[in-house]
C-alpha cells in the first residue's frame, strides 16, 4: 500500500511551485486579466522549455514520456498558481485527443509541436448555451470540408489546432476532426468572459480542410473518454486552486483583527477554514485516486474521474467564495487577488461540464460498476 | 388576515398613484440628463407636491406620514420608476440623525428642505479600513484647535462621496478612553480643502464607493453633533434609520429569472427544467424567496400597527444574499461552457447571471457580514449571549490591533 | 395590507397553547410512546369537548363553522406539544373529504359524530414502500365491496371511518371510498413505527362495505386536492414542532457551560440556533400565505401549500436534529424529550408525501401559475 | 503510487491470513456464549498465538509490531470476524497508558497480560455530566486519606463498566488551582465498595453506557498514576491513544445501501435511480464517501512510513456522522409513508435506515462532538488561534458553571 507521491514526483512539485511562484505571481494573471493578451507568450514559453508540455507524450513524438502522476503534479501547481496560458487545452485536451487517437502520421505531424508548446491546441464541442449532446451538434463535415459554429471554444483565439466534434449520421451521432486554425475560411472572434485570464473565442468554419481523428460515428464516446481523462486534470488544478484560497483565507484571518482579537480567532471564521480544509482533503484524496486510475487506465477510470471533478468544483467554488468572504470588502475589491479565484474556479467549472453533469456521470459509473 | 388594503390605506395609495401619473417626468424631461441629474429632478417635483421624505415635518419637506404610507409609495413609486436613489444616506440616514441631534435650529433649515428637495447630496463617512466588522474601530482623529477641529485619517466604502455635498463624519476625538467612548461626531462640507476622494474598484469592475483621506480637514466645533465623546450614541441614530430591507429590488436573479433560463436550455435533450434536481434547488430558493417575499409582509403589517422593524430584518439579506450567488451560480452551469461568456448579446439576459455572481459577494459582505447577520439574529433576536470582548473596557489604543498583533 | 392573526385568534392561541401545557405535557406524550396506549383517549375526548376536532366544520353539521385560520391556530399548538392524538387524521383528512365530496347522506351520517371526536377517521393511500401513484394503487372495489392491503395506515388501528383510495378503470385512475372500520372483514394489524406516540397500522380488506366518495374515477386529483388542503395544516404542526425544538435548544444552551461560559456564547451554538430562527420564520411565513391560501380557497393553494409544506419539512428536520446536536449526550439520551421532536419530524415529513415529492409538486404548481 | 503491498507487508497479510483461517472460532466453538465471552474466546486464541495486542512488547502479551502490520491484521481480521471489542478501551488506551505511566512492574506483569489475553476487561472514568466538551472539567472528588485516597462523584458515559473489571479513573484532587492542574489519575477495581452503575438508555433504545457514581470508594495509593495534580498528562496519554478511525466500519447506511433501496422504489413510476435528485445525491454522498475511504488510505501510507496520525483524522466523523444522518433520512423519504415503519420484516433491510437514523445522532456528539472536531481541524490541524478562554488561571471552583452562572 503506498497512496503517496515518488520522492522525485514531490521534488517536481517543489521545482514546479518554486518556478511559478517565480514567474507567475499573481502580477502575471493580474495583466492578462486585465491587459489586452489572451495569455502570458512568455510564461508559456518557459513552462515548454521546462517540458511540462512534453511530460506523458512518448519520447518517440518528442515528449518525455513520464507518467500521469507527474503530469498531475504540474496541473496542482498550475492550478495553485493560476497560471494564465493555454495548457489544459494543449495538453489536457489537444494533446490527449492526438496521442489516443492519431493516426501514426498525425501523431508525427503534431505530437512533437504540441510537446514543444511551438502549437497550441483545444477542443471544440459546444455549440451555444446549454448542455451539448451527439444530437445538438449541428457542425458537420462533408468532402473533408468543416462548417458551422463552435462556441465557446477556449483558448480558440490563439490556438494553432483544434479537434472538432461533428454531427455523424452512423455511430454515436458524432466524429471528431483535426482542423489547422491557420486557415483563412476559419473566423476567429474573442468573446467576453467572466474570467479574462483564459481566453475563449467564438470559431466559425467555413469549409475548412478537417481530417478525421479515429474513427467517424465514435466521436461522442471519444469526447466522453476525452472528458473523463481530462477531468482529473482539470480537478488537480482544482485542488491547487482551493488550498491556495484556503492559505490566503487563513493567512489574512490570522492578520485581521476585530474586537480586540484575530478573526482567525472566532468559530465562525474557524469552521468555515475548517470546512475549506474538509472540502480541499476529501477533493485531493479523490484526486489521488483519479490519478492513479488515470495512469493505469484502471477500468474505473469514469467512476474516479467523475468523483474527483465533482469534488474539485465543490472544494473550489466554496474556497475561492469563502476566501472573499473571509476578507469582507477588501476581498470584494479590484485591488486584492480574491476575485481571480473566484472567476477561475467558476471558469473550471464549467470547461468540460458542469458539477450536475458529472453527478450524473458519477451514478451512471457507480452503476455500471455495480451491474458488471 | 387580509392582503387588502384596509380603506385608509386603499385612499392613500389612490392619491400617491394620481400624483405619480401626472408628475412623474417624461422621457422627454430625462433627455441629456445623468442619472444623478435624472434622480435630483424627480426629487425636485416630488418635493414641490409635498411627496418627499414623507416621514418627516412638514416644516423640512416631509409631509408626516406614516410608516407604512411610506411603504405605499415607496411600492408605487417602485412600479414607475427604475431610478436610481443617491438621496437615500442624506434623507434616510442623515436628516434623522440632524434631526435628533442638531440643536442649531438655523442649520436644520439650511440644511434638511436641500436634502428633501434632492438639491444637495449627503454621503456616510463611517467606515475605516482596519475597522471592517468592527464598526466602532474608527481611528480618523479629530483634535480640538480653538474653535475647529482638525481631522486626520480615511474612511472607506463611501458611496457617492464624489458627488455628494455633505458628509457625515465619526471620528475619534480621544484614543485613551475605551472605544465606544472616545468618539465625536460632525457634518462637513465635502469641498472642504484637505479632503481627497478615491473611487474603489470593485471585482464586477464597477466603482460605486470611495475611500475619501483626510489631511488636516477643518470642521468648526458647530457641526458636532452630540458630545464630545458621544459620537456613538449619535452613529446609533444613524446606523437605526438604515433602510429596513423591505421589499428588497436591485438584483433580479430569483426563480423566475433561473426557471426561464431552464426551460430553455437541455439536459439530457429535454429541457432542464424536466430536470427533478433542477426542480428541487428551485423548490428550495422559492420556498426562501416566498418566505422572505411574507416575512417582510409580516413587517409591513407590524408597521402599519405601529412598530419598527427590528433586529429580524436581518434575516433578508443573511438568507438573500447566498442563495442569489448560488442560483447565479447554477445558471451558469445549466448553460455549461457558455456559462462563462458574459457579454450583452450572447449571455442569457444580457449577462445578468455572470453580473450578478460578481457583484453578490459584495452584497454578502456590505452592511453587516453573513457572520455579523447571524450574531445579529442569535443576540438581539433570540437574546443570547455575546461572545467575550477583549476589548471590553480597554483604552482604544492599547487594544490589540493587527497592526500591532 | 393585514397579514396577521386577529385578536381572536391570537386569543384562541393563548388558549390552546395553556390548555396544552396543562394537558399535554411531554410526560403525556412519552407515556404514550412508552406505552402500550395507541393514544391518549382523555386528551382527545378534552380537545374535543374544546370543539377543536369541530373547527371548521359548518354548524349544520354539528361543528363550529369557524375559519381555517382558527383551525391552523390549534394545528400550530397541537405541533408544539406533539400532541399524541389522531387529530390531523381525522380533521386534516377524513373530515376535509367527507366535507369536500360527501353526498348529503354522508356527511349527515359522519360529520356530526368527527366533530364531536365520537368517531376518529382517517385517509388509506399507501399500498407499501415507495411513492403512490393512481397506477400503483392495487385496492379494488367490485359491487361495493372493497379489497386490498393498505400499509401504513396512520392511527388505521384506532379509527371508525377510513377514506380508502383505490383502482379505477377510467379517470384518473383512482376512485375514494369511505368505509366504516367496525365491520369483521377488516384485518387491522398495528405496525411499530419510528413514532410510537402516533399509531399506525396494515389495513387488510376481504370485501368490506364500501361508499363511492366524490366521483368514481376523480380518486387522484381527489386525493391531491385533499394533500394540498392537509399540507397546509401539517407545516403549522411543523412550525409549532420547529418553534418548540429551538426553545429547547435555546433554554439547554443558556443554561450550560463550557471553558467557563454558556455554551450559548459559542458562534457555532450561535449561528446554528440563528439558522433554526432563519429556517423557522421562513416557515412561518410561508405558513401565514398557505392559511390565508387554504382559508380563501386561492387559485394558488398548491403552490402557497407545497411551499408551505417543503417550508415546515426543513425547518422541523433541521431544529428537531440540530436541538439533540445542542444538548450534546443528554440529548441522545431517552430520559431527555428531545428525541420526542426528532421522530416527530420525520413522521411529519413522510405522512402526505416526503419533501422531494412536495418539491416537485411546488414547481409544477410554479410552471401552471407562469402559464396560466 | 501503489495499491499493492509492499513485499513485507504481503508477507505479513499471508501470516495473518493463515493464522485467521486456522484458528478463529468455528460457529460451534462459539455456541452458548454471550457476545462478551465470544470475544474473549478469540481473545484468548490471538493472546496463545502471539497475534494480540500486536504493537505492544513481547514480554506483555505483544508482537512488537508496526503500525500498518497492526492496520493489516485489523483488515484481514475484519474479514472473518463480526464480534464487538470490548477491549479496545482497555487493549487500546489503559495499556499503553499503564507502559507509559505505571513504575511499578509487578503492576505491569499482574495487570497487561490479562488485557492482552481478554481475561480481564478495562472501562474508563473520564466524562461526567457537567463536562461535555469540556473534557478537563472533573469534579469528582479524590481526598487523601493515610495510603488510600476517597472517591466521591459522578462519571457518565461509562461504556462496559457493568462487565468490566477494572477502570481508569481521572479525578480532581485539588479544586483551588486551575483546571488542569488539579487533576489526579487512578486505575482502579470496578468491584470496589461504593460504585453504583447505572445504564444509560439512549434515543434508538439501547444502552451502551453507563452512568459510574462513587460514594466514598477508596483506592490505594500505589494505584495512582503520575505524580498528584498530574493527570491531565496522564490523560493526555490515554486519550491520544484513542483508536484513530482509520476504516471506520459499524454503520451500513452508504451509497451502496441508497442505490440498492433507490433501484427498488418508484418516483413518478419509474425508478428512483433514475430521478435527478436522487443521483444528485448520490453522487454528492459518494464524493464524500470515496474521499474519506482514500483519505484513510493516505494514513494508511503515512503510517507504513512510521509517522503517526494526527488530528486530521477529526475529518471521518465530522464528515461520516451527518452525511450518515442525511442518508438514513433521505432513504426513508424514498420510502414515503412507510419510511416511518421501522419492523424486522416490514421495512427495508431489516430497518437499517431507521435504525441509523435514531442511532447516528449518537455519533455525531460520542468523541468529540461536530462542533468540537471542527475546532480541532481548526486549531490543531490549520493552526488558527483558541477562542478566548475564561477559564484560564482561574482556580477550578471559581469557574462560571452552569450550576453557578
Amino acid at each position: 500500500m503506498n497512496f503517496e507521491f515518488s520522492e522525485e514526483q514531490n521534488l517536481l512539485r517543489d521545482q514546479a511551485r518554486g518556478f511559478l511562484l517565480d514567474n507567475c505571481s499573481t502580477r502575471v494573471v493580474r495583466d492578462v486579466l486585465e491587459g489586452d493578451a489572451s495569455y502570458d507568450a512568455a510564461l508559456w514559453k518557459k513552462v515548454a522549455e521546462m517540458g511540462w508540455t512534453a511530460t506523458v507524450i512518448p519520447e518517440e513524438y518528442g515528449g518525455l514520456g513520464l507518467s500521469y502522476l507527474e503530469l498531475v503534479v504540474i496541473a496542482e501547481e498550475l492550478g495553485r498558481a493560476m497560471a494564465p496560458i493555454p495548457f489544459s487545452s494543449s495538453v489536457y485536451l489537444a494533446s490527449e485527443a492526438v496521442l489516443a487517437w492519431g493516426s501514426e502520421e498525425q501523431k508525427l505531424a503534431w505530437l512533437p509541436r504540441l510537446a514543444a508548446g511551438e502549437v497550441i491546441g483545444t477542443l471544440a464541442v459546444s455549440e451555444g448555451q446549454g448542455q451539448a449532446s451527439a444530437t445538438s451538434l449541428n457542425a458537420t463535415v462533408s468532402g473533408g470540408a468543416l462548417s458551422g459554429t463552435k462556441l465557446p471554444v477556449i483558448d480558440g483565439d490563439i490556438a494553432d489546432l483544434v479537434i472538432v466534434a461533428v454531427k455523424s449520421d452512423g455511430g454515436d451521432g458524432a466524429s471528431l476532426y483535426l482542423v489547422d486554425l491557420t486557415q483563412d475560411c476559419i473566423e476567429r472572434t474573442p468573446v467576453r468572459t467572466l474570467d479574462p485570464s483564459r481566453s475563449q473565442a467564438r470559431l466559425d468554419f467555413n469549409g475548412a480542410n478537417a481530417e478525421l481523428l479515429g474513427i467517424e460515428g465514435r466521436g461522442w464516446s471519444q469526447v466522453q473518454n476525452l472528458y473523463d481523462r481530462a477531468a482529473v486534470l482539470f480537478a488537480w488544478e482544482q485542488v491547487g486552486g482551493s488550498d491556495a484560497a484556503l492559505e490566503m483565507a487563513k493567512d489574512y484571518a490570522m492578520g485581521r483583527f476585530a474586537f480586540g482579537r484575530a478573526i482567525a480567532s472566532y468559530q465562525a471564521i474557524k469552521h468555515k477554514l475548517a470546512a475549506m480544509y474538509v472540502k480541499n482533503t476529501l477533493a485531493r484524496s479523490n484526486c489521488y485516486y483519479g490519478a492513479w486510475a488515470l495512469e493505469t487506465n484502471a477500468p474505473d477510470l469514469p467512476l474516479a474521474a467523475a468523483t474527483a471533478r465533482v469534488a474539485g468544483i465543490q472544494a473550489y467554488y466554496f474556497a475561492s467564495k469563502e476566501n472573499i468572504q473571509t476578507h469582507g470588502g477588501m476581498g470584494y475589491t479590484w485591488e486584492f487577488d480574491c476575485h481571480f479565484h473566484y472567476r477561475r474556479a467558476k471558469l473550471l467549472s464549467l470547461n468540460i461540464g458542469s458539477e450536475g453533469t458529472w453527478q450524473d456521470k458519477l451514478v451512471t459509473a457507480l452503476e455500471h460498476n455495480n451491474a458488471a | 388576515m387580509d392582503f387588502n388594503d384596509t380603506p385608509q390605506e386603499a385612499a392613500f395609495r389612490a392619491e400617491a398613484q394620481a400624483f405619480l401619473k401626472d408628475y412623474y417626468p417624461t422621457a422627454e424631461d430625462f433627455k441629456g440628463l445623468n442619472p444623478i441629474e435624472q434622480a435630483q429632478l424627480w426629487a425636485k417635483r416630488k418635493f414641490d407636491n409635498g411627496w418627499s421624505t414623507l416621514r418627516w415635518p412638514k416644516d423640512y419637506g416631509g409631509r408626516d406620514a406614516s410608516p407604512i404610507e411610506q411603504v405605499i409609495f415607496n411600492q408605487e413609486e417602485g412600479k414607475v420608476s427604475d431610478l436610481g436613489d443617491p438621496f437615500q444616506i442624506g434623507q434616510g440616514m442623515a436628516g434623522p440623525t440632524l434631526m435628533a441631534w442638531c440643536k442649531n435650529k438655523d442649520y436644520l433649515e439650511r440644511y434638511l428642505p436641500k436634502l428633501s428637495s434632492g438639491e444637495e447630496i449627503w454621503c456616510q463617512l463611517f467606515s475605516e479600513p482596519a475597522g471592517g466588522s468592527d464598526l466602532a474601530a474608527m481611528r480618523t482623529k479629530a483634535e480640538r484647535d480653538g474653535d475647529d477641529w482638525i481631522i486626520n485619517g480615511q474612511k472607506i466604502w463611501t458611496s457617492g462621496a464624489h458627488y455628494s455635498d455633505f458628509g457625515i463624519l465619526v471620528t475619534r476625538s480621544d484614543p485613551t478612553v475605551p472605544k465606544h467612548k472616545g468618539l465625536t461626531y460632525f457634518f462637513l462640507d465635502m469641498k472642504t480643502p484637505g479632503i481627497e476622494i478615491k473611487p474603489i474598484k470593485q471585482i464586477s469592475g464597477t466603482s460605486n464607493f470611495n475611500e475619501v483621506y483626510f489631511t488636516d480637514v477643518r470642521i468648526p466645533d458647530s457641526q458636532r453633533l452630540g458630545d464630545v465623546g458621544q459620537g456613538w450614541s449619535v452613529a446609533l441614530t444613524t446606523l437605526m434609520n438604515e433602510r429596513a430591507a423591505i421589499g428588497g429590488g436591485g438584483v433580479s436573479v430569483g426563480v423566475k429569472s433561473v426557471m426561464q433560463l431552464a426551460q430553455k436550455v437541455n439536459i439530457d435533450d429535454k429541457p432542464a427544467i424536466e430536470d427533478k434536481q433542477v426542480r428541487a434547488k428551485l423548490a428550495d430558493w422559492y420556498v426562501q424567496e416566498a418566505g422572505l417575499k411574507f416575512t417582510s409582509y409580516r413587517t409591513l403589517t407590524a408597521l402599519s400597527r405601529g412598530s419598527t422593524p427590528g433586529p429580524e430584518n436581518s434575516i433578508g439579506k443573511l438568507v438573500g444574499a447566498p442563495k442569489t450567488q448560488d442560483m447565479a451560480s447554477f445558471a451558469m452551469d445549466l448553460m455549461e461552457e457558455s456559462g462563462a461568456i458574459w457579454d450583452d448579446e450572447l449571455s442569457e439576459l444580457a449577462g445578468l447571471f455572470q453580473g450578478t455572481f460578481l457583484a453578490i459577494p459584495g452584497l454578502r459582505i456590505a452592511g453587516g457580514t453573513d457572520e455579523i447577520m447571524a450574531n445579529i439574529i442569535a443576540e438581539r433576536v433570540l437574546g443570547l449571549p455575546q461572545e467575550p470582548r477583549m476589548d471590553k473596557g480597554i483604552p482604544f489604543n492599547e487594544v490589540p490591533t493587527s497592526a500591532k498583533g
